[in-house]
This record gives structure tokens, sequence and C-alpha cells, in this order.
């Protein structure tokens, strides 16, 4: 008998292979109960691979479970779900046209009837949200939630299903900082219970924010274990990726020149008759890049897919766009995404896996896509492969896309090695205007660094870029001018120099900073 | 690095498939108290074993390579055309209309015309549906099997009324004049001096399905509008991201597939019947879905898989002509193959991966 | 040996193929001869099928159905030696005996009957596939009935366009139910496997029906009134009877000559009263007569009456 | 058209719309779990040849209803067998039961009764009776609701009954039960079914039994109750009618009762008003014909929106690629 008591989780030696990928290498990882662990690592690392045969997702091809000192056999959920093991996925679990109620009930509910199921988790919901913090409305469909609100959904089904043992999957990545900082005081919250709770993310900050103990993976490989306070950024950040990685952006002093882009008085009313867009007015010159902040749902989405050509089915239009001084037609034949296109405008949409690719596609014709009619990737009435292919194999070795196999479909590759496909291709046809929304959701910090160095670059070379994210670090970072984004119209603009976190933070609430002194931190 | 090499994926996963089909066919054959091997002897024989056989074999084999490409064709669009089978029968309203419409000097003239009417009908027929799926979302596996049903209601409608000469008691149309007759391989062996498949219906069509499948290959693989078409088929809003356009990828692909089911026509009506008959098509739209979806979308494989179906239609006729074994057969065999090597595939591709990895292992 | 060809239909088809079966089968059970037999797979079997067996000998060879024609006359000259029977179809040739019925001559009849058999004055007629064929059964029927009962009502359905409208009972019986209550209570049904639906159905509603081709009065004992029987057995028995003798030319099977009938046997016995049974005699005395004279609806496509 | 007409279209329109209503709702299930099925043909096929050759059997209609679920169920397996277990293409699965049984039947038909694949006809306790419910004869002089009671509600067979009990009992096993929400579930996202701890295959595996059990109801009632015995390809089309109604319907039990009754509306019109006189022109009955699907397809076009399929139909599920 030992003093201390059993470890909440163990793993020791687990290894998965999925065909010839290795994703998981003789992994051992010890879990302190009550304690937030946090696992980092790059893009393809294992690490969901690892969480969800934790969670019985996965079966592992070796290795050992166990949950609170004992072995336990997890062959699937519903053995992890017993073991008190309860996990938010990266991409989210849910039915979409599900209400969050049935949501949460499904695979748990109390009979074979649904209406008591429901009754009690009506009463079950009401109670987490008192505790924890977590409303969300019982009754809304999850296909009308934000990802913040879908995000509550799950954690809601884990704890519904009095899960001691919780696994975030990336929870932050598509979050906005102040969503961010609630999910955090949840945790806390769920910590001080004495919940165990494992937190994957690629974000340091946040790392040393809130973990006690942090791991970090590497090409399946855990590489290293380390308490959190004995640690910092830069070592955690060099064990990642395995060299050292500058952690802030390096740009010289903006220079612009002339307007690129010009918007004026532009409206949206969607085909639901909601309005999206209520006059915004914007502009950006070249060698500029303009950073829009703002909680997701605010109507930046629309703008970047009116610019881009393709705004949502039965949606009305009107305002102005010009481009270089020529005016842009908004909707009709001449509005698409392929005339953007030819007008000059590059585009990286913030749904890569859903807009960005075909998943299905090889990497190379993924590399041509959108641009399968320029000329120099046409042989007669034919399209020139070769020239494609040649065209993309440069691309990835100048992104250092992995694994550089032209041939291999999209959706084998890791999320942020995908979104170096589309930013390759987008930013090296060096484009008048580049329009690029959430362009390092879900990358790691090794691809954050060389995307946000292309994109500086682009600016450099002369180029505008209209900057979309969510996230305010990147936003600062990279933005020459903010605006900030509320409801469908411009809350205010900011010079990153001037601007803080909380004063955007208060636009992006849509609240004048001004009154919010005066009257005392709405938001 | 795949989990098996291509090659033992492409040709042993479907040749064991295939091999399971024709055993648990054995079984059914012995079951209704015949002989397996003087079964599979008569289809072979039948089929393949002297150019008369062949003769009918390609024969089949077009129908189905036409059918299984418009199949094709829409499904990279991510569209089901079951309208084959409409298509096709008014392919051949297409063919009689133009052929009987002028005096032909030759066939060669002909044959370009009437394959014009043919896929212009034939498209027409899928224009309707794909204009209402890419407009009005109306779903375009309900319009098609519709447009089947319309479709043998106008054929009916104009053989019948129309079509027929006065006092015959077939509802068909005239008789296509002799110039107008296409050259059946066996002509054209003859031509060259080779006696080849005597009194059997395939003909130039044939060759016209070959480069039907290069040029479809061309067109999926190798140019914008293929591209677009596979691109919109996997994914409707990175489609329109791209700027291509739902409504046009939609009407194409349809006019397409269309276009090739009423190709059809030339081989049966043209170059076989030599006249319009009532239900000329016999089934051959459906069989395109399996020859499609077996040949994996892709033309080469369409081909097989059309050849594959062309020996079992022929091999089979064979078996219900010259023994007691009954069509139906046939068509249970059909199924099995079906089965086996378009459903069942993973039955035998998941133990052969484990063998290859075993074997890799090892070889390592 | 002779040889029978089966249309697509099969032999089975309960009507025409199976009375032709019936003919060869009544052959071969009286003379111990054997003959072969093929069934139709594919419209482009027709000329392999027809081919095969002649060059294997075969003699004479009879098929079964209009749609063999323009292929046998294509063929017919290249076996010169061999002599060929079709049946329902005429078609010139030295070597072809052609044998055509007279439906519209025994459908006139089966007119008659229902006329006189229906209490309601309302009778109809259920065809299968929509074809010119099946509109001269109806045409014949048209006649009788309205030479009989001028003010009476005829309602006439088409099973549908496609093969499958042989085929389709559910649908048949469905028809028949339609035309019983629109008042018909006698139906003739000209309709293969789905005139089977009807006689059910019929059989089911309590309303008498007419079969076709075979005799179908068996079917439903006492609730089939008779049956339009084409002599399609006794051609086919009599051309392999004659053998290689088989007379070529055009043999027309009407009235006189017993190629169409109604049949009367123990089955519908009892439907069939004095003043029935005396009527169609008379009928059919002055169609052969030359008195009456059936109106073809193949001679221009159109019938005299509706 | 007087109201004696309508009554009588429209008790046709219940008959023709059963077997169509039956395997729509089979459908339903299969494909609301996520397993398309245009096998619902063949399945019907199976299993009107095996009720009637059971009830032809042993003169029973309920065993021969037994055998025809069992026939279509059998099919169900396979094709649940080949998509659900071994992940196979659902639409390659779906051809190949119509073929298998398109040929099956009518060679087991032939080795058994030797007729070219009809059973014998059927009579007495092997077939379905008409029911007449009570007071169908005392009501039937009352104005309006007497006939209607009397002979549309009134006088089909048991199975008419049980097909459309089955729309409410869907609408609420699909609705108000456990099972319900996960098939529901199980076809938008099967990943949400798995991670919760349901078996995404046993989910699957019941939802194409349970269509098979409602595709040999079908079956069943075409051989047993509307006719009287197997007749080759009797199913003549009407499991891809079903198919057609079923997206018609989007995918809802209340919607496959509306859509299978415009259906079979539209036929028994088409029936009663073979030759349409208008006139001027007589419509040629092959127009007649074909107008249900006519209309089906304007119908379509002019009212019915966009119909999205359950998302994860048609796509086996796979955890690892
Ligand atoms: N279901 C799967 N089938 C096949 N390969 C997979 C599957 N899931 C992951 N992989 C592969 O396994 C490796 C590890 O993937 P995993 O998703 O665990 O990485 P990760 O560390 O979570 O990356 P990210 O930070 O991008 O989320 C990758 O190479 C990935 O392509
Ligand atoms: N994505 C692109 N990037 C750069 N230039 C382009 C691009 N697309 C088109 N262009 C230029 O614009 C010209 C006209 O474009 P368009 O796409 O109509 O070409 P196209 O050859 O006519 O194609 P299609 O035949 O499909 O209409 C092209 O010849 C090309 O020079
Ligand atoms: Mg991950
Ligand atoms: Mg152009």
């Amino acid at each position: 008998m030992t003093a201390t008591p059993a470890p909440a989780i163990e793993l020791r030696g687990i290894s998965k292979a999925f065909g010839p990928v290795q994703a998981n290498r003789d992994i051992d990882l010890v879990v302190p109960r009550g304690t937030i662990h946090g696992i980092i690592g790059e893009n393809g690392a294992g690490k969901s691979t690892l969480m969800s045969i934790l969670y019985g997702f996965y079966r592992p091809d070796a290795g050992e479970i166990l949950v609170g000192g004992k072995p336990v056999a997890i062959a699937d959920s519903q053995a992890a779900i017993r073991a008190g093991i309860g996990m938010v996925f990266q991409h989210f679990k849910l039915v979409q046209n599900f209400t969050v109620l049935e949501n949460v009930v499904l695979g748990a509910e109390d009979g074979r009837l649904l209406r008591p199921s429901l009754s009690r988790a009506r009463g079950e919901l009401k109670r987490l949200a008192a505790e924890y913090g977590l409303q969300v409305d019982p009754d809304a469909l999850v296909e009308e939630l934000s990802v913040g609100h879908q995000q509550r959904v799950e954690i809601l089904k884990a704890l519904y299903r009095r899960a001691d043992i919780l696994i975030l999957d990336e929870p932050t990545g598509v979050l906005t900082p102040a969503e961010a900082d609630h999910l955090f005081r949840i945790l806390r919250g769920l910590k001080d219970e004495g919940k165990t709770i494992i937190l994957i993310t690629h974000k340091l900050r946040e790392i040393m924010e809130i973990t006690d103990n942090v791991s970090v993976m590497r090409r399946g490989e855990m590489v290293a274990s380390v308490r959190t306070a004995e640690t910092g950024p830069a070592e955690l950040a060099e064990l990642m990726v395995g060299r050292k990685v500058l952690l802030r952006v390096d740009k010289p002093p903006a220079r612009p020149g002339a307007p690129v882009l010009e918007v004026r008085g532009l409206r949206m009313v969607d085909a639901e008759g909601v309005e999206r867009l209520r006059g915004i007015d914007l502009e950006i010159r070249a060698g500029e890049i303009l950073g829009i902040a703002g909680v997701a749902g605010n109507g930046q989405t629309q703008l970047l897919e009116i610019l881009g050509g393709f705004p949502e089915a039965g949606a009305r239009l009107q305002g102005e766009i010009r481009l270089g001084g020529r005016p842009l037609p908004l909707q009709g034949p001449g509005a698409d995404g392929r005339a953007r296109r030819r007008a000059g405008i590059g585009h990286v949409p913030e749904d890569r896996q859903a807009e960005g690719l075909i998943m299905d596609f090889t990497a190379w014709e993924n590399i041509a896509f959108g641009y399968h009619h320029a000329p120099e990737f046409q042989r007669g009435p034919l399209m020139d492969n070769a020239a494609i292919r040649a065209d993309a194999m440069g691309k990835i070795q100048r992104f250092d896309i992995r694994p550089p196999n032209p041939d291999l479909a999209a959706k084998s590759f890791s999320g942020g090695n995908q979104q170096k496909i589309v930013v390759a291709r987008e930013v090296e046809r060096n484009p008048e205007l580049l329009l690029i929304g959430q362009p390092t959701r879900g990358v790691d910090i090794g691809a954050i660094e060389f995307i946000h160095k292309r994109i500086v670059a682009l600016r450099d070379a002369g180029r505008a870029v209209l900057l979309v994210s969510v996230e305010l670090d990147e936003i600062m970072a990279l933005s020459d001018r903010i605006l900030v984004m509320f409801d469908g119209h411009i809350m205010g603009e900011r010079l990153p120099a001037e601007a803080t976190t909380g004063d955007l933070g208060c636009l992006m609430a849509g609240v004048e900073p001004a009154r919010a002194d005066a009257g005392g931190g709405a938001g | 690095m795949e989990r098996m090499p291509k090659w033992a994926d492409v040709i042993l996963t479907p040749l064991i498939s295939l091999v399971l089909a024709f055993a648990i066919s054995a079984l059914v054959i012995l079951a209704i108290g015949e002989s397996p091997a003087e079964a599979l002897k008569v289809m072979v024989q039948g089929a393949l074993g002297s150019s008369y056989g062949w003769g009918f074999t390609l024969y089949y084999t077009t129908n189905f390579v036409f059918t299984g490409l418009a199949v094709m064709v829409a499904y990279h669009a991510g569209l089901f055309n079951i309208g084959g089978e409409g298509q096709a029968a008014m392919g051949g309203l297409g063919v009689a209309l133009v052929v009987l419409a002028l005096p032909w000097p030759h066939w060669a003239l002909a044959l370009p015309a009437a394959a014009m009417g043919a896929a212009l009908f034939g498209a027409l027929w899928a224009l309707v549906p794909a204009w209402l799926q890419a407009r009005r979302g109306s779903h375009i596996v309900i319009t098609t099997i519709m447009f089947n049903f319309i479709a043998a209601a106008a054929l009916n409608y104009m053989l019948v009324n129309v079509l027929r000469p006065v006092g015959s008691m077939d509802p068909a149309s005239a008789r296509f004049p002799e110039a107008a007759h296409l050259p059946k391989l066996s002509e054209m062996a003859l031509g060259l001096g080779v006696e080849w498949g005597r009194n059997t219906p395939a003909n130039v069509t044939f060759f016209l399905a070959i480069a039907a499948c290069l040029l479809v290959w061309l067109l999926i693989w190798r140019t914008r509008l293929g591209y677009e078409i596979r691109a919109f088929g996997k994914s409707e809003p990175a489609a329109l991201y791209a700027g291509i356009s739902p409504v046009r990828i939609t009407v194409l692909a349809m006019l397409v597939s269309g276009a090739l089911a009423g190709l059809m026509a030339v081989n049966n009506v043209m170059g076989e019947a030599e006249r319009l008959v009532l239900n000329a098509v016999e089934g051959a739209g459906f069989i395109g879905i399996a020859v499609a979806l077996m040949g994996r979308n892709h033309p080469l494989g369409v081909l097989l898989a059309a050849l594959l179906f062309g020996f079992l239609y022929q091999g089979g006729g064979e078996l219900a002509l010259w023994t007691s074994i009954p069509r139906e057969l046939i068509v249970v065999i059909q199924a099995l193959v079906i089965l086996f090597t378009g459903a069942l595939d993973n039955m035998v591709r998941m133990p052969l991966e484990r063998l290859f990895a075993a074997l890799r292992r090892k070889g390592a | 040996d002779p040889a029978l060809i089966f249309d697509l239909g099969g032999k089975f088809d309960k009507s025409f193929n199976e009375a032709a079966y019936n003919g060869a089968e009544r052959w071969k059970a009286e003379t111990g001869g054997t003959y072969k037999e093929l069934e139709m797979q594919s419209e482009a079997q027709r000329e392999q099928a027809l081919r095969r067996l002649a060059q294997s000998g075969a003699n004479p060879i009879v098929m079964t159905g209009f749609a063999f024609g323009e292929v046998l006359a294509k063929i017919a000259p290249d076996y010169p030696d061999t002599k060929f029977v079709i049946i329902d179809m005429v078609v010139e040739q030295p070597n072809v005996q052609s044998v055509v019925f007279t439906e519209e001559q025994g459908s006139y009849l089966a007119g008659v009957a229902a006329a006189l058999a229906s209490k309601s004055g309302t009778v109809g007629f259920i065809g299968g596939m929509d074809i010119p064929l099946i509109h001269k059964f109806e045409c014949g029927y048209a006649q009788g009935f309205k030479a009989t009962r001028p003010d009476g009502t005829l309602i006439i359905n088409y099973t549908g366009t496609t093969p499958a409208a042989w085929n389709d009972p559910v649908k048949g019986s469905e028809l028949l139910k339609a035309q019983v209550s629109q008042g018909a209570d006698v139906v003739y049904a000209a309709a293969g496997g789905t005139g089977i639906g009807v006689l059910q159905a019929a059989a089911d509603a309590g309303v008498l029906s007419i079969g076709v081709d075979s005799n179908q009065n068996h079917l439903h004992p006492g609730k089939v009134l008779t049956s339009m029987v084409k002599g399609v057995d006794n051609s086919v028995y009599e051309a392999f009877k004659a053998g290689t003798e088989v007379e070529p030319g055009v043999r027309v099977m009407d009235l006189a000559s017993g190629g169409v009938s109604l049949a009367m046997d123990e089955n519908n016995k009892p439907l069939i009263s004095d003043e029935i049974a005396g009527a169609i005699d008379t009928a059919a005395k002055a169609i052969e007569a030359g008195e009456i004279t059936v109106h073809d609806y193949m001679a221009d496509n159109t019938c005299p009456v509706q | 058209m007087d109201f004696a007409t309508l009554i009588q279209i429209l008790d046709s329109a219940v008959r023709l719309m059963t077997p169509l209503l039956l395997a729509c709702l089979a459908g339903l299930y299969s494909e609301r779990a996520g397993v398309f099925d245009i096998g619902l043909e063949g399945k019907m096929l199976m299993a009107a040849f095996a009720s009637a050759s059971v009830a032809y059997a042993t003169g029973s209609a309920w065993l021969g209803l037994l055998a025809g679920i069992a026939g279509a169920a059998a099919m169900a397996g396979l094709h649940g067998v080949a998509s659900i277990g071994f992940r196979g293409n659902q639409l390659i699965s779906g051809v190949a039961i119509n073929f298998l049984a398109s040929g099956l039947t009518v060679l087991l038909g032939q080795k058994i009764f030797g007729l070219g694949g009809r059973t014998p006809s059927l009579s007495g306790a092997a077939r379905f009776g008409e029911i007449t419910l009570p007071f169908a004869d005392s009501l039937r002089p009352v104005p309006v609701i007497g006939p209607i009671y009397a002979e549309l509600v009134s006088g089909h067979t048991v199975l008419v009954y049980v097909a459309f009990a089955m729309v409410p009992l869907t609408w609420w096993v699909l609705y108000r039960t456990r099972f319900g929400l996960r098939l529901r579930a199980v076809g938008e996202n099967p990943a949400s079914v798995d991670t919760a701890g349901v078996s995404v295959v046993r989910l699957r595996f019941a939802a194409v039994m349970i269509c098979g059990v409602l595709c040999g109801i079908a079956g069943a009632y075409l051989a047993t109750g509307i006719s009287a015995g197997f007749v080759k390809e009797m199913t003549a089309g009407r499991g891809f009618i079903a198919l057609a109604a079923l997206i018609f319907a989007k995918w809802r039990p209340w919607g496959a009762l509306g859509a299978t009754f415009l259906f079979g509306l539209l036929e028994a019109v088409a029936n009663r008003f073979p030759n349409l006189d208008l006139g001027f022109v007589t419509v040629p009955s092959m127009f007649m014909n074909a107008l249900p699907y006519i209309l089906t397809v304007v119908i379509l076009a002019g009212f019915v929106g966009r119909a999205i399929p359950p998302r994860a139909g048609g796509e086996p599920y796979v955890k690892e690629r």
C-alpha cells in the first residue's frame, strides 16, 4: 500500500497503426487524479488517436489502460463511459438536426421510452448549467448553435454521463477569448470537484495558464512529460517540433499603397430574411493587412463569402465593391468564385474541409482547385496534369506539407497540413487581394509560424490581405489595422499598437468601451 | 504506401469475388438438379468458345458499355441516374426518326447522323430531370424513375400511332432502308478475309463504345469539365467556393449521361434490329447501374464489367436455349456476381489485406 | 424433329404461348415423337435461335408471336429446305406457313355472350399492354356487344405500356374493381398474367369474366362466362403432324375453320343459358356465312364502334 | 363526378397504396438509419413468392404472411451483411437483391410448382379475406358518413389496416422511443452514436431487418391479399415507386402516408378514366397510363422543395480509413 492515490489514468505501451501509418508508438502516460493534464504536439503527432483509444473509439494494437490503478479493457465507448471517462472530440460528434436535449440523452437514456429520459435530462441540464455556468437552450437545434455552444453540449454530454475524467481535444480552437476564458473557469471548477481533465491544445499560453502537467508528443511518440510549473513556452515549442520556434510574428511596419479593395454600404439579407450584414464600409490598401475580429457568427463569414463570390443561396445583396477601382458585380454570373479569382482575389475559406478542399481529391488535384482554368494548367482542350503535378510538388516542398506525397487524398492529411495545402494554393498565386479566414484554426505552432510568415511576405510584396479570425492573438499579431465586427456591422477600428484585449473584447461583445467603462463592464 | 499492392486490389479482389459468386451459383444449379460443370461449359462455350459466341457477347457488351458509362458520368457529379432505361429508349426513337427521315445513301453518313439523333434524344430525356434537380431541387432519383415510365408510354404511342406501318401487327417502326444498315463485325472481318462470327449482331457500334470509353475517360479525368463534375460530385460547397455552377454541372453531366444512354440505341436499334421495336432496351439501363458500380466508375472498369455482363447474358441465353435450365438462373448468377464483386468485395479484401500485411512483415 | 419457339412471355404464360406448348405436348403424347423447344431471352436472340434450329435440322420450325416476323422474313430464304410456321403474323416466303387468327370474330362472339349475360348492360374489357393486337380483340368484342345491345356501355382499360403490363395481377384486379364499380358485370380480359388477376377479382366480386387464348373456364368454375379460345394448340399440333409437308402460305384460322371459338364445357354450362347459346350460334353462323363482317382493327387501325 | 365514384376511387387508392405504404415505411426505417435501399422491389417480390407458396402449401394466409416476412427478412439480412457488416456499397447490394429475387422466385417456383414461376391460385383461407368492420352494413344508409365508413373504411384485408396502423406506430417509434432516437441519430451521424457507446452495426442491422419485415408484409399483401397467388415480376416496379414516395415524403412517416396516397390516387384515377375525353380531343390511353408519373414530376417540381436525405445515408460507417 502506498500513500499516493492511484493515478486517474495510466497508459502503458499503447501502439496504434492505421495501415502503414504508425499513429501511436509505445506510449506511456500517467495522469494523476484531480489534475489538469495538457497534451501538445504537432499536427498528426497522434494526440487525437491516443485519446480516442482511451475513449474506446479506436482499439489499440498493443498496450494497457489503467483507470484508478486497475487495468480495464476498453473495448468500446460504452466501456469508457462506464469507467467514468468522457470525451469532447476535436470534430464534434453531435447530431446536427437534433435538439440539445436529444443529443445529451442519446445513448444514455433511462428506459425504452424517450419522454421520461428527456424530462430527467432537462432537470439535470438545468442543474449542470447552474453549477458550472454551462447555459444552453435545451430545445435549440444543434445546427443553429454557435460552435462555442456546441462545445458546451459536448461537455454536458460527458457530465451527464457522470464522467470523472474529461478529455477535451483542442477545445479552444473554435472559441473566442471570452468563450475560452469561460471554458477554463468551468474546467477549474471541475478540477476543484476532484475531476481529472486531459486537455489537448496547440496554444502554449493555455497550457501555461491552466495545466498542472504537460506531455509532448512528436510523430507518434511521447517525447516528454513535465510539470507545467517547471517549463516554459519556448522549451515546449522546441520539444514539440524538434527545433527552435519563433513565438512572435516579426514584421516590418506596413507601407500601405493605393486602395485595393473598397466596400461601401454592403448589406445582405439571407434566405430566411435575417439581415446578416447591415452596411459594411471598409477599405484595404496595397501592402496592408486588415484584420477583422469578432465572435463567430457576426457576419464575418458572410462578408468573406460575398467577396469570394459565393454568397449563400437565396441571399439578397446591396452595396458596392471595388477592386483596384473597378466595380465588381455582387451577384449573378459575373460574380462567382471563378470570376473573383480572375479579378485577382485569392481566398482561404474558413472551413477548409467543406469548402477549401475536395477531401477525396489528391493533394495535387486540390492544389489546382479553383485555378483549374488557369492557362498554364491547360494543354489544348485538356488539362495539363503533368504541369499541375509539378506545380503541386513545388508547393508541397516550399510549404513543407507532410507527407510530401502529392498522390495522397486530402483527407489523409492532418488538419494542419490540409490547411497548408489551401494556403499554399492561394498565397502562391500572389493575388491582388487575399481573403483569409481562420488561417491557423487547429494548426500546430510550427505551421502557424510558417503561415503567418507567408501572409506577411505577401503583404510586403504589396498585396492586400483581409484577415478574419476569432483568434485575438492572431489578429493582434498580424494586422496593420483591426476592425471589430458585431451583429453585421463594424463596431470600431483600432490600430494594433493601441488596442488591448479588453478593449477589443468589449467591441466584440457589441459594447463601446467608453460606455463599458462607465457602465462597469458588461460583456 | 498502401495496405496492399494496387495490382492485388484491382485484379485479385474481383477475381476471387467472381470465383465465390460462381461457386455459389454452382450450388444453386446443383440445388435445382442440374450439373454445374455442364452449365459452365455451355456458358463459356456459348459466349466465349467461338467467334459466334463472341459476336453476341460483344453485342451485349456494347449495350452495357453505353448504359454503364451513362450511370458513371452522372455518378461522378453525385447524381444517381436511374433513367438510363428511358433515355436509351428515347435514343432509339431518335435513331428511328433520323434513319427513316431521309434516304441515306450510305451507312457511313447515316451512322453519325443517327448517333447524333440518339444522343440528342437521350440527352433531352435527361435534361428535364436534370433541370428540375438543379433549379427546383426535385430529387433526380424520383424524376428519372418517372421518366422511364413516361418514356415507355411515349414510345408506345409513337410506335403504335405514328411509326407503325398500317396493317402491321407489330408495334414497331418500318424496317430501316438497306443502305442504312450498319456493317456487322462479321462483315468487317470478312472484308479482311477472316471468317468470324457469322450472323451475329455485333457491329461497328462496338468501336463506338470503345471510343466512348476513351472519350469519357478523357472527359472525366483530363478536362476541366470533368474536373468540375468530379469536384461538384464530391462537395457542393467546395464547388461553389471555386466558382463551379451547380446548375451548369448538373445539367451538363446529365446531358452527357443521357446522351451516352441514348447512344446505346445505335447498337440495338440501328445495328441489330434495324427497326425500332417496343422494349428494345430490355433492361440494359438497369444493368448499366450494376456495370458502373462494379466497374468502380471508371471507363476501363465499365468496359470489363460490361464484358462480364455480356458474357453472362450471352452464356446465360445459350444455357436457357439449349439446356433445360430456366433462363432465370442467369438472373440469379448475375445477382450473385453483382453481390460478390460489388457489395461483398470487402469480404475478400479484408483477409487479403491481412495476408499482405503478414507477408510484408515477414519480408521486412 | 419439329421445333417450337416461344416468344418472350415464356411458355407458361397461361395463354398464348402455353396453348402452343399444349399443342406440341398433345402431338408428343399421340405420336411419341420428340421436339425441340426454345424460349426467347432477348430480342437479339431471335435470329440466333432460328438459325441454330434450322442448322440443326429441325423441321418444321414453329414460332409464336408477331415479333418473329421480321427475322423470319430475313432468314427463311437462307434455309429453303426448312419449313417455318409463324403464328400471328404473315410472312410471305415460299417455305413459310403463316397462321393468323381472326380474333375479332371470336371476340365478337364473346361480346354477344357478354351482352346477353350482363344484367346491368355495362360490360368491360381489360387489355394488357396497349398494342394493336389487343385492340383487335377489343374491337371485335365491342362490335359483338354493340350489335346485341346497342344501348349498352363498354368500359375499356389497358394495363400499361411496358412489358410489366402482362404480369401485373394486382393492377388487373384493381382495374376490374374499377370497372365493377362503374357497373360492369361481365369483363373480358386479354392480358396474359394480368388476366389471372382479373379473373380472380371477378370471381371474388361475383361478376362474370371471359378468358382468352386458352380455355380458362376451369380457373374459376361457374364464374368464368366463357373463354375466347385461339386454336394455337391446334395449329402447332397440325404443323407438327404435317412435319416437313407443312403447306406454305397463309392459313387464316377463322370461326369457320374452328380457329377461334368460345369455350363451352362443364365449368360454364350453368352460365350459358339457352338464349345465350342460341345467340352465339346465330352470330357464328352469320359470320361464317359472311352475313356479318367483323371489322378487323388491324386493317385500318380504327374500330367502327366505341 | 358523383360522390359514389369519389368513394370508389378513394377505395381503390387505398388498396393500391397499401403495398407502397408498407414498402415506403420499410425504406424509411432503413434509410433513416443511414442504409440506402433500392432493393425494396426485390424484397417485396421474394416475400410475395414465399407467402404465396407457403399459403398454398398450408392453406393458411397467416403462415404465408410469416413466410413472406421470413423471405424478405432473409434478403434484408443479406443487404445488412453486405452493406453494414462488410461495409459494401449499399446501392450495389440493393441492385443485386433485386436481381436475386427476380431470378430466384421464378427458379424456385418452377422447381416446386412447375408452372413457369407462378404459384397455383390461392383460395379460401390461403388468402386474406376482406374484413367487414362492425356496423358497416347498418351505417351504410347514413348519408356521407355511411358510404365512407362502409365502403372506404370497411371492407379491406387485415393487412391494409396493418399498413395504416404502421404510420402512427412508426412515428411513435421514431420520435418517442429510445430506439427511434438512436435510429435517427445513426442515420445522421453514426459517430455520435458510436461515441455514445451504442453499437452502430447492431442499430443499423435492426433497422434493416425491420425494413425486411415491412417489405415482407407488403409482398404478402400483393400475393395473398389483393391477388390470389404469385406471378413472376408481380411487384411491377412498386418498390421503385415506394422509393420515390419515400423521397417525396422527405423520410417522414406521415409524409409517407401522404405520398403513397397520392400515388395510389393517381393510379386509381387513371384506372377509372382510361380514355379521357376532353371533347375536342381524346387523350390516348398511353398518356393516361403515364399520367401518374407525369403528375408526380409536376408536383415534385412545383410544390415539394429540396428533399434532404439523412446525412450519413449511403455511406458505410468506417472509423479507420
Ligand atoms: N481514422 C484514421 N484512419 C487512418 N489514419 C488516421 C486516422 N486518424 C488519424 N490518422 C493518421 O494518424 C496520424 C495521427 O493523427 P491524429 O489525428 O491522432 O493527430 P493529432 O495529433 O490529433 O493531429 P492534429 O493536431 O492535427 O489534430 C496522422 O498521420 C493521421 O493522418
Ligand atoms: N484562375 C485564373 N488565374 C489566372 N488567369 C486566369 C484564370 N482563369 C482564367 N484566367 C485568364 O482569363 C482568360 C479567360 O478565362 P476563362 O476561364 O474564360 O478561360 P477559357 O479558356 O475560355 O475557359 P473555358 O473554356 O472553360 O470558358 C483565360 O484565357 C486566362 O488567361
Ligand atoms: Mg487531433
Ligand atoms: Mg471562357
